[in-house]
């Protein structure tokens, strides 16, 4: 980061930069339920607070009804809300807007779609200035110039001209932050600034955020991850619901969290935990009985039901099952280049090798851009790789030409990202896991004369997998768009296992997953392993995720594996500078 | 890598270039030998149809004036040969070179379109920006509005527009006039049904664009209703319309056939009307080039629009007609 | 649809040769103001742009002499002139000849030429022209049909001195003057002959009162005044140029576009008025109806007596009894063309009307074809025999039936239906028209012929016009084969006798009638509308192309 | 690009501007366009129920008669009383717009499947065909074609029918290819399913889910673009009772009797509509389901 001028311009504070008092909004019909039920705090000059919780608690709307921007159809009632010293209740829209830009700033979260992807930043920015200020355009772009300059972004004469696609992750949310602070608000209020960046771009971002408190702004900082506000919020506010259900420092909040709420994210959140430990209550990673098909049942009010995180269910130094017993799933020298739009050429992946235990779990974590999908993809044999070759349980696999392969495909599953993608928009739960089971096997069978007696087996084998991976039998006539997240990634896993697999290749299985639910299906992965004696191939940007999960890791950077190790070497003694540096970077509670 | 930018931009240029000659040489191609599939003789047709008590003598020399006599390969040849110096013939009925015919036709086809494009973005940049942004009753008379407009049939508009504001009130020509007053009715013509297409690909850009988090970020910069339209979503609501630009010539050169006949404009539409009637195939085959060949500038056209209007390089272009 | 003229006008005016003196073109006017000449001279005012809109095809070439069709004779008239005119009673009288004569053997044929006329190429108009333009109608790179025909027996030209002309004919033609009056025989500069057919064909160079000046393809032809005109015809109401500056010729297709133009003064005249806005029009102090029908047969539906089921005269007068003409022509031409019992046009001084003919007769018509064995009904309500229905193909021509009589025919259709007919009506391009007649797939046809003089009846029913051309064309669409009326027609067209040839064509037209040949409906109509401000426009006795040497802008 | 894939385009957007309407519900849109849907189609197949009378019992007496209690649409040039007409016109105009539409989404398919299933060299060939194709826009084909074959309600039909089977094409390619590279097709190869199983069992039935989509929409513009034909004379003809055909009849009378082009013009507009928001109905549910 350049030391570069200072953020503000020193315009004076006032002392409490937003107290809100019993805010209530509410969508909709007015005898629907509000969104937000009665929710108060209050930031400083200089502080930043943190609101937390899981989506749907109403962090977002809170943060939006801060600037009036709650939506059209929202009711937004509140006791006190005032804004740099002056009640903004009941404001006209004109009087709203003279007030957003100057005395609140908003810095969203994907910072591709949050600045007008069709106008140069400097205008995006210079915006702002045009609406508050009298400045012409020359004093206009001299100050753009120098707030962007003061976010480090390099060379800010050359950048400004650029649109927001044409700058990296980092570069345009700093440009997103330098158009949220170019008129100096006192108060910043921004909507999970860093979740779709990269952990070491995350780690920027939140040191520049760092810097702007320092300077007297205060900050609201909207995240559902726990990890990430603990490193700059002063103070945390844990939402749930619509309400707060817990209040208080930071150190407080996170090392002695009262609501089971504020309990089972911090549990959740698996950097740190170790192996095999559970993330989530045992309850809710195979719910049993037919009640218990939704991702979260209430909160139990039963204290033995209460989580316990970060207690180990076997020793934690226990080694998986049958280590050593042979190779799964071993990769040789795998190359792949891709050719891009204008006949340029990308290597997507360079030289990998990897060898995965039978029984264990290889975790490969790289940013964006790294190689790691078309590693999967390559395992998978879905895409021919230009060199190496793949072998499986110590046979050939991606040397096969595609038919023989597809008699050994039933040895490996894959589970997807996007699950609901993955899925046949035109199945329901029962159709899917039951193409699943049936498998490539009735193809070769006279079409739909199976007998009785081997539909009936298929039907009680779709019947155990649902209980294999906690999903009421309920859900059978169910489509997956008409599931919850977590739902949906157990049908995904239920279907991987169908075919009995030995191998299972998990692609960032739970990133698009709430942190709870996250815990969950990590969970239920893990027991899995351990019941099925599966080998695991996991693949995730998230280094938390990978140490929890990983036996041995691969650290993969730019097509290349730059360092492997068993998960406690790499983690505890890195060697390769990048990983280091991801290890320096990952975003940890306290 | 720059070089290597370039080398591949000027190869997409040629590509491009290659790929519309190819596209009119196919036009030509099935034109020629789809008119040779039409029953009866050629050369009668030349003198006026199986009616006109023709001598054979007088059909030897049309054969022979035509080319006609020769083998049908060389008489597509010949044919290739002609419009790759841009002759496309003798028409059969009009007794003049159908190339000046066309290019004298084109111009008041093109000043139709092309107004008749303006005043349907106009027309769908209102309803849109009035529909948008105003609660779920004005999006749905918007949104209805559209869909009829969409459907409207240009001989019905056409009909009803001279009814009422020729017949009844009698305060618009219902024929083309030396003034732009007979422009009017045959340019709201045209346009309303477009406009109503076009509408409805912009209005839902539009509702896209607002609902976009750089909409949200202008807002809490206190962007007013009005900069969040002007400044950001309409440029987005264009985009795709600006794509659309291709197709709607083509729709219009449609319309245009029923429109220039029933208001009396000269144009390529009537032209194109007259000499299928007639079955003069040389005109119907020069209106058929030069359509194909402005239909094709102007996806090139669109294109070069849409990429000045998103310069994003992963524009995907329109995908109209290429 | 309006009718393109193109395809239209070439069978009619191919075959339009005028017999001797006997022709007379009625000149009908209707509404409150004449727009006939008046004679009114004095009020005359000068200048003015005249905008004409034709609803017929725009023609291809403005030299009437290259083919030689109805669209090219309604604008040529403005700006070509022929040696000779009819006046209103069908008598010949002088134009560019100022008198003629003619040989006892009847072979010879002398013009004697206005003084002081020439071409608006500055070009004279002598006898070398005259013979110029003889020469480039008979020359079959010209591509000529009607003049061709029509000076079929001419064999030689002599200039006598530079104003007298000698004809040379092969045969005597009792019909050449009329021949000279049309407007396909009008007379050139035979400088600007000389040049390109498509620069003649661009601009014809003529005497007229008006020079083409430009022609926009596929939108208007612009005409200016001729200021050195000296040649109008003898029955013209005044001399010298003629007063509007311009006339602008525009093509308006649409009928209604057309009306609605008149209507709002952005036109002053229009032709192919459709029936509706004739009776708007008459209703209207604003505009003016000039009705001009076309000499020749009288439209009506022909039945091929050639097969089965009108083979049998009895069915035949069944069809014609079963159609309800009557009603239909009030209702669908509401009193702009009255119902027709005659072969011929009613301006034929030589047709004769047999009212009692056809009548509408259901119960006639039903008891006629019980007699004729279809005397049984299907579960359609149409009459068999033999398991055959009684079925009538009619083939329409779109190009050549307006759409009210479109509508007529089905009308017909519909009455005849309640008598047991199958009226099969098929509307057809002109091209499938003529392969279906050719083809002999029809039982009734309707087809338009437009030749000044009874001898029409020859063309139209002399059996030797059932043997098709060679392109598939033949006349006699009845296939009337009756050697007494073959013979009939011979004597007539032979004899000099007036009386004779009348009693000829009135026995010839009695079998027409009697046989149950063909169903008149009405003359073939030619009707304009003109602004009331369009004073002395008149349409031409020759062939109802209207002329606007006289015509005036009222302010 | 063509009209259809706009509508196409437009109506996904719409369906999820409805969200707010919820799946299930049933708007007021729906309703009428349900209803209206219903009375066309009961026209179609017994039309003596809504207009009792003949369509071609012609009245020369009641000619040009004005809209009227007796006849609430006026009556023709030949007395014939034109709401009867168009109820009766509703036969031949459905079935010449389904035809065309069936013409040219069967064409269609078969062009975007063969394209989208046989290799890439197919798919260079079939994409320069249909690029070909589009260099006739609009009624350039169906004009071309006609002047080939000869006017005439069959003409028409197949016309139409030819002219949109590009649009189709590329529509249903599309479709295909993205389909084709879908995560669940990788799926299904991942689960070790044979080619052609993934082919029969989830590319094709997720490529041609939406023809019901496409074609209720195609229906209302191939009416259209029928009755533009008949209207220039080189489809349908009068009398039948088609409703370009009556209002191409009743043109010729405009600036006397307006009625009788202005309530078959109606029908067209109305059937278009109906159909637009049919398909776009249907999408959402489809999508919803």
């Amino acid at each position: 980061m350049t030391p570069a001028d200072q953020l503000t311009t020193g315009r004076p504070r006032p002392e409490v930069a937003l107290t809100v008092q019993n805010l209530r909004v509410g969508f909709g019909a007015p005898s629907a339920e509000d969104a937000v039920r009665g929710v108060s705090f209050e930031v400083r000059a200089g502080e930043c607070l943190a609101i937390v919780g899981e989506s749907g608690s109403g962090k977002s709307v809170t943060a939006r009804s801060i600037l009036g921007l709650a939506g059209a159809g929202a009711r937004v009632r509140a006791d006190e809300l005032t804004l740099a010293g002056e009640s903004v209740l009941g404001l006209t829209e004109p009087a709203w807007r003279r007030r957003r830009g100057r005395d609140v700033g908003l810095v969203l979260q994907d910072a591709l779609a949050s600045l007008d992807p069709l106008r140069p930043i400097h205008r995006e920015i210079g915006d702002s200035l045009r609406l508050h200020t009298r400045l012409d355009a020359t004093e206009r772009s001299r100050r753009v110039l120098e707030v962007l300059d003061a976010v480090g972004l390099p060379d800010p004469h050359l950048y400004a001209g650029r649109r927001s696609g044409e700058l990296s992750g980092g570069q345009r949310q700093r440009a997103l932050i330098a158009a949220a602070l170019v008129l100096d608000p006192p108060l910043l209020v921004a909507d999970e600034p860093t979740t779709a960046l990269d952990v070491t771009v995350q780690a920027q971002v939140l040191t520049l955020l760092q810097r702007v408190r320092s300077e007297g702004t205060a900050i609201v900082l909207i995240s559902h991850d726990l990890a990430v506000v603990s490193r700059i919020a002063d103070r945390i506010v844990v939402m749930h619901d619509g309400r707060i259900v817990e209040t208080g420092t930071t150190a407080e909040v996170l090392g002695n969290g009262r609501h089971s709420e504020t309990r089972r994210m911090l549990a959740a959140v698996p950097v740190d935990k170790p192996r095999g430990a559970r993330l989530a209550p045992a309850t809710e990673t195979r719910p049993a009985g037919p009640a218990l098909v939704a991702d979260r049942p209430a909160v139990p009010a039963d204290p033995r039901n209460r989580a316990t995180p970060a207690v180990p269910l076997v020793a934690p130094a226990a080694p998986p099952a049958t280590p050593g017993a042979g190779l799964a799933l071993e990769a040789v020298g795998l190359s792949k280049t891709f050719r891009g739009p204008h006949g340029t050429i990308h290597q997507a992946v360079d030289n990998v090798s990897f060898r995965l235990q039978r029984g264990s779990t290889l975790g490969i974590v790289g940013e964006s851009g790294s190689g790691k999908t078309t590693t999967a993809r390559l395992a998978l044999a879905l895409t021919a790789a230009d060199a190496g070759e793949v072998r499986l349980l110590n046979e050939p696999w991606s040397t096969l030409p595609e038919r023989d392969r597809r008699a050994r495909r039933p040895l490996m599953g894959a589970v997807y990202q996007d699950v609901l993608a993955s899925f046949d928009p035109r199945l329901n739960v029962r159709e899917i896991l039951q193409q699943a089971v049936t498998g490539p096997a009735s193809a070769g069978r006279a079409r739909g004369r199976r007998s009785s007696a081997a539909r009936r087996g298929e039907a009680a084998r779709v019947g155990s997998l649902l209980d294999e991976v906690g999903l009421a039998s309920g859900l059978l006539e169910r489509r997956p768009a008409d599931l919850s997240g977590g739902q949906r990634q157990r049908v995904g896993i239920a279907r991987a296992l169908a075919s009995r697999p030995q191998v299972l290749i998990c692609d960032e299985p739970v990133s698009a997953l709430d942190v709870s639910v996250q815990a969950q299906v990590l969970d239920l992965l893990d027991e899995l392993q351990r019941e099925l004696s599966l080998s695991l191939l996991f693949i995730s940007h998230d280094l938390g995720v990978i140490q929890h999960v990983s036996d041995e890791v691969a650290v993969m950077h730019d097509g290349r594996i730059v360092e492997t190790g068993t998960a406690a070497e790499v983690f505890t003694a890195p060697a390769h500078p990048y990983t280091r540096a991801l290890l320096a970077a990952v975003p940890r509670l306290i | 890598m720059a070089d290597q930018l370039t080398r591949a931009r000027l190869g997409g240029l040629g590509r491009r270039l290659a790929g519309a000659v190819f596209v009119l040489w196919a036009v030509a191609t099935v034109t020629f030998f789809a008119v040779r599939m039409i029953p009866g003789d050629p050369a009668e047709a030349i003198l006026g149809g199986p009616g006109s008590q023709t001598s054979p003598e007088a059909l030897a020399a049309v054969r022979a004036e035509y080319g006609l006599d020769q083998p049908l390969l060389l008489q597509y040849l010949h044919q290739l040969g002609r419009l790759a110096t841009g002759d496309l013939g003798q028409s059969y009925a009009l007794n003049m070179d159908v190339g000046p015919l066309v290019v004298s036709q084109l111009g008041g086809t093109l000043v139709l379109a092309l107004l008749s494009l303006t005043v349907a973005w106009l027309i769908a940049l209102l309803l849109a920006t009035w529909s948008t942004g105003r609660g779920r009753l004005a999006r749905q008379i918007g949104s209805g509005l559209e869909i009829v407009a969409a459907a409207l049939p240009h001989f019905w508009l056409a009909t009803t527009l001279i009814v009422v504001f020729s017949i009844w009130w009698g305060v618009l020509p219902p024929i083309s006039t030396a003034d732009a007053r007979g422009l009017v009715l045959p340019v709201v013509t045209l346009a309303i049904p477009l406009a109503g297409f076009l509408g409805q690909v912009m209005r839902e850009s539009l509702t896209a664009a607002l609902e976009s988090p750089f909409v949200l970020s202008a807002r809490a910069r206190g962007e007013s209703e009005r900069g969040v339209l002007w400044r950001h979503a309409l440029r987005h609501a264009a985009l795709p319309a600006i794509g659309l630009s291709g197709w709607a010539f083509g729709s219009l050169i449609s319309g245009a056939v029923v429109v220039e006949t029933i208001f009396a404009r000269p144009g390529l539409g009537r032209t194109l009307l007259n000499a299928v009637t007639v079955r003069d195939v040389p005109v119907v085959i020069g209106v058929v080039m030069i359509v194909a060949l402005v239909y094709i500038l102007m996806t090139v056209l669109t294109d070069l629009a849409s990429r000045l209007a998103d310069p994003r390089p992963t524009t995907s272009g329109t995908g109209a007609g290429a | 649809m309006p009718r393109p003229g193109i395809l239209r006008s070439a069978p009619r005016s191919a075959t339009l040769a005028v017999l001797a003196g006997t022709a007379v073109i009625g000149l009908a006017l209707t509404g409150c103001t004449s727009a006939a000449p008046t004679g009114d001279t004095a009020t005359a005012v000068e200048g003015g742009t005249l905008t004409y809109a034709s609803g017929d095809a725009e023609p291809t070439c403005l030299d009437p002499h290259v083919g030689g069709n109805y669209p090219q004779a309604l604008v040529s008239g403005q700006f070509l002139e022929s040696l000779v005119s009819l006046d209103s009673d069908g008598t010949v009288i002088p134009w560019l000849a100022d008198s003629w004569t003619v040989s006892d053997d009847g072979l010879t044929w002398e013009f004697t030429l206005k003084d002081g006329v020439t071409f608006t190429d500055g070009t004279a108009l002598d006898a070398a022209a005259v013979q110029a333009n003889i020469a480039h109608l008979q020359d079959p790179a010209t591509g000529s049909s009607t003049g061709y025909l029509a000076l079929a027996k001419v064999t030689g030209t002599e200039a006598v001195s530079d104003s007298v002309v000698r004809l040379t004919l092969a045969q005597p033609d009792s019909a050449l003057l009329e021949s000279l009056s049309q407007p396909w025989l009008a007379i050139e500069s035979p400088t600007a002959l000389e040049r390109s057919q498509d620069e003649n064909c661009a601009a014809p160079v003529g005497t007229g009162p008006f020079i083409v000046d430009s022609w926009v393809k596929q939108n208007a032809i612009t005409l200016v005044r001729n200021d050195d005109y000296t040649s109008p015809p003898a029955d013209a109401a005044h001399d010298g140029p003629a007063y509007l500056d311009s006339i602008v010729w525009r093509f308006i297709p649409d009928s209604a576009s057309r009306y609605a133009a008149l209507q709002a003064g952005e036109v002053d005249v229009i032709d192919n008025a459709q029936p509706d806005t004739i009776t708007q029009a008459e209703a209207s102090d604003t505009i003016v109806h000039l009705d001009a029908p076309r000499p020749g047969a009288s439209n009506r539906i022909e039945l091929n007596s050639g097969k089965a089921p009108f083979n049998d005269a009895a069915v035949r007068e069944a069809f014609i009894r079963s159609a309800n003409v009557d009603d239909a022509v009030a209702s669908l031409f509401q009193g702009s063309a009255a119902r027709s019992y005659s072969a011929l046009s009613s301006v034929e001084p030589l047709g004769i009307s047999r009212p009692d003919l056809f009548d509408y007769d259901p119960d006639a018509a039903a008891a006629l074809l019980d007699e004729a064995g279809w005397s049984e009904k299907d579960s359609d309500g149409y009459r068999v025999k033999d398991g055959v229905r009684l079925t009538v193909v009619f083939p329409v021509s779109t190009n050549q039936s307006i759409p009210a009589e479109q509508s007529l025919f089905e009308q017909i259709q519909a009455t005849a239906k309640e008598t047991g007919f199958d009226v099969q009506l098929t509307k057809l391009d002109l091209s499938s028209w003529y392969t279906a007649l050719g083809s002999n797939a029809y039982d009734a046809v309707s087809a338009p012929y437009t030749k000044v003089g009874p001898d029409v009846l020859r063309i139209l029913f002399d059996s030797a016009g059932i043997t098709p051309a060679p392109s598939g064309y033949f006349a006699n669409h009845a296939q009337l084969s009756d050697p007494e009326l073959d013979s009939l027609l011979a004597q007539a067209s032979a004899t000099n006798d007036a009386d004779t040839r009348a009693d000829l064509y009135a026995d010839a037209q009695d079998i027409v009638l009697e046989g149950f040949y063909i169903l008149p409906l009405y003359d073939q109509q030619n009707h304009f509308l003109l602004s009331s401000a369009v004073e002395g426009a008149r349409a031409m006795p020759t062939v109802s192309t209207p002329a606007f040497y006289d015509a005036w802008l009222t302010s | 690009m063509s009209e259809l894939e706009i509508q196409v385009a437009a109506g996904v957007d719409t369906a999820g501007g409805a969200k707010t309407a919820g799946r299930g519900r049933v708007t007021a849109v729906e309703v009428i366009a349900g209803l209206l849907a219903a009375l066309l189609i009961i026209a179609a197949i017994a039309p003596r129920l809504l207009a009792p009378g003949d369509p071609l019992a012609i009245d020369p007496r009641a000619a040009f008669g004005a809209p009227s209690w007796t006849h609430w649409f006026g009556t023709d040039e030949s007395g014939r009383d034109i709401y009867t007409r168009v109820v009766d016109g509703a036969h031949d105009s459905l079935l010449i717009g389904l035809t065309a539409t069936v013409i040219g989404l069967g064409l269609g398919a078969i062009l975007g499947v063969i394209a989208g299933t046989l290799g890439a060299a197919v798919d260079f060939t079939v994409n320069r065909f249909l690029e070909v194709l589009f260099a006739f826009p609009g009624l350039l084909l169906a004009l071309l074609f006609i002047l080939v074959f000869g006017p005439g309600p069959g003409s028409a039909i197949v016309a139409v029918g030819l002219s949109t089977a590009p649009g189709y094409a590329r529509i249903i390619r599309a479709q295909l290819i993205r389909v084709r590279s879908s995560a669940f097709v990788e799926a299904a190869t991942v689960q070790g399913l044979s080619r052609r199983r993934i082919l029969t069992r989830h590319i094709l039935p997720n490529t041609l889910a939406p023809l019901l989509v496409l074609g209720t929409l195609g229906v209302g513009q191939a009416i259209v673009w029928a009755a533009a034909l008949s209207y220039l004379g080189l489809g349908a003809q009068p009398p039948a009772a088609e409703w370009g055909a009556m209002l191409s009849a009743g043109r010729t009378y405009i600036t006397s009797a307006w009625w009788m082009s202005f309530f078959p013009g109606l029908f067209i507009v109305l059937t278009a509509v109906c159909a637009t928001a049919l398909g776009r109905s249907i999408e959402r549910r489809m999508r919803h389901a």
